[in-house]
């Protein structure tokens, strides 16, 4: 089994060159998915958000994770990237790339972890609003939490 | 212990971590946040909603009923919303 | 609703370029998810596929699968591009990046325009060995028709 | 009417496309695939395996009881092995 390559950042990290990393060598890759979460601006509203994170443990949970996704499919690369810090409208938060030979498993696997990333990861966003006005924490979905149990077993 | 607190439960007890000495009677997480909310408005405020708290021994996830006795270190934060 | 950006190609394409084509000046995107299959070497033994298409209906085929994505999805932005001609082992054959609010929108309609594109897009893979064997023309996967039928009603 | 082969079918019947008149009794396009596959040895081959086979109008996907009519084109090839 390929280990994961997990990073939790300060700093934008280069969706391209990552996915050229985990493609390059590897002639047996069929399928690459890629995700990238980015900020929006909530139609102007929102001048940044700012990510608060747990250091240690946000690393740890989602590399965990990842090796949750790896020990399901046949995954021939993994990438997970997730910054903090204040982070403008249109830049990238969090990027998943995961390559395999088929693109099922890719299609699958990427899903897994940005569902349970989500839900599991220790990451707060903060909304700072464009009009001056107190920016409140950003409530946690339900949709989010229905979206991690799809995928049967918790993997706490 | 050590005590680390993300977030809005943050910003409401003021700080970002302490050292605890709770009672012996103080076994779980559950009393350890019922502990925690008695020690002054910010903290009664950051645990009032108790279903809106998660907490973490040692960096990981923990239940309600985790023993702490063997905790060097526990968080308390709000749901995560990263990704 | 906005219109997807479809090409079938000769040439190779740069996925960055397109991605970051899609997202700029969007300021409400969320979530993009990109597909990129590409040419397996299968173990050494294989040094190029040969694409063949049918020209026009390539495109049309194309088109019409990322009318029904938008029409199913609040997409926020759609690229569909296919290669034809002949592609090396590690080189791209196809790119599909759906841009969306939220990541749930995002990935099914990548999933499902791939599925889509590989049961009704007019291309053929010929295999051309290293070994120097006539090479054969890819057989279709049954289970290429069952990814499709997952989503409902057949689009055609 | 023009028809037009690809991949495999282009292979076996030998040449890319071809001007063809059917007889009036040809009316789908099961038929006109019977009456190609009757036209020679590539052709028979071409067009052995029936299930095998799939034909677009005009460009747009047709199935076997679609009339053939008004064609201005039609296509013959495997099933599709993009993506």
């Amino acid at each position: 089994m390929i280990a994961p390559n997990v990073r939790v950042t300060n700093e934008p990290f280069d969706a391209y060159r990552e996915e050229a990393l985990l493609i390059e060598g590897c002639r047996d890759i069929g399928a690459v998915v890629t995700f990238t979460g980015l900020c929006r601006d909530e139609a102007g509203t929102l001048v940044a958000l700012e990510l608060e994170h747990f250091p240690g443990m946000a690393e740890q949970e989602i590399a965990a994770v990842a090796g949750e996704a790896l020990a399901r499919w046949p995954l021939l690369g993994l990438t997970v990237i997730h910054r903090y810090g204040l982070i403008g409208p249109g830049e990238k938060i969090v990027l998943v790339v995961a390559a395999a030979r088929h693109r099922g498993e890719a299609f699958q696997a990427s899903e897994f972890l940005m569902d349970f990333l989500k839900t599991r990861a220790p990451f707060w966003k903060k909304e700072h609003r464009s009009d001056g006005a107190a920016g409140g924490w950003v409530e946690a979905k339900a949709s989010d939490d229905a979206a991690a149990s799809r995928w049967g077993k918790d993997t706490s | 212990m050590r005590a680390l607190y993300f977030a809005s439960v943050r910003e409401r007890v003021g700080i970002t971590e302490e050292e605890i000495d709770p009672p012996k009677s103080v076994a779980n997480v559950a009393q350890l946040i019922d502990w925690l909310a008695s020690r002054g408005e910010g903290y009664a405020e950051a645990f009032a909603n108790r279903t809106a708290i998660r907490a973490a021994i040692d960096k990981n996830h923990a239940r309600r009923d985790a023993p702490i006795a063997s905790a060097r270190e526990i968080a308390f934060f709000p749901p995560m919303t990263g990704g």
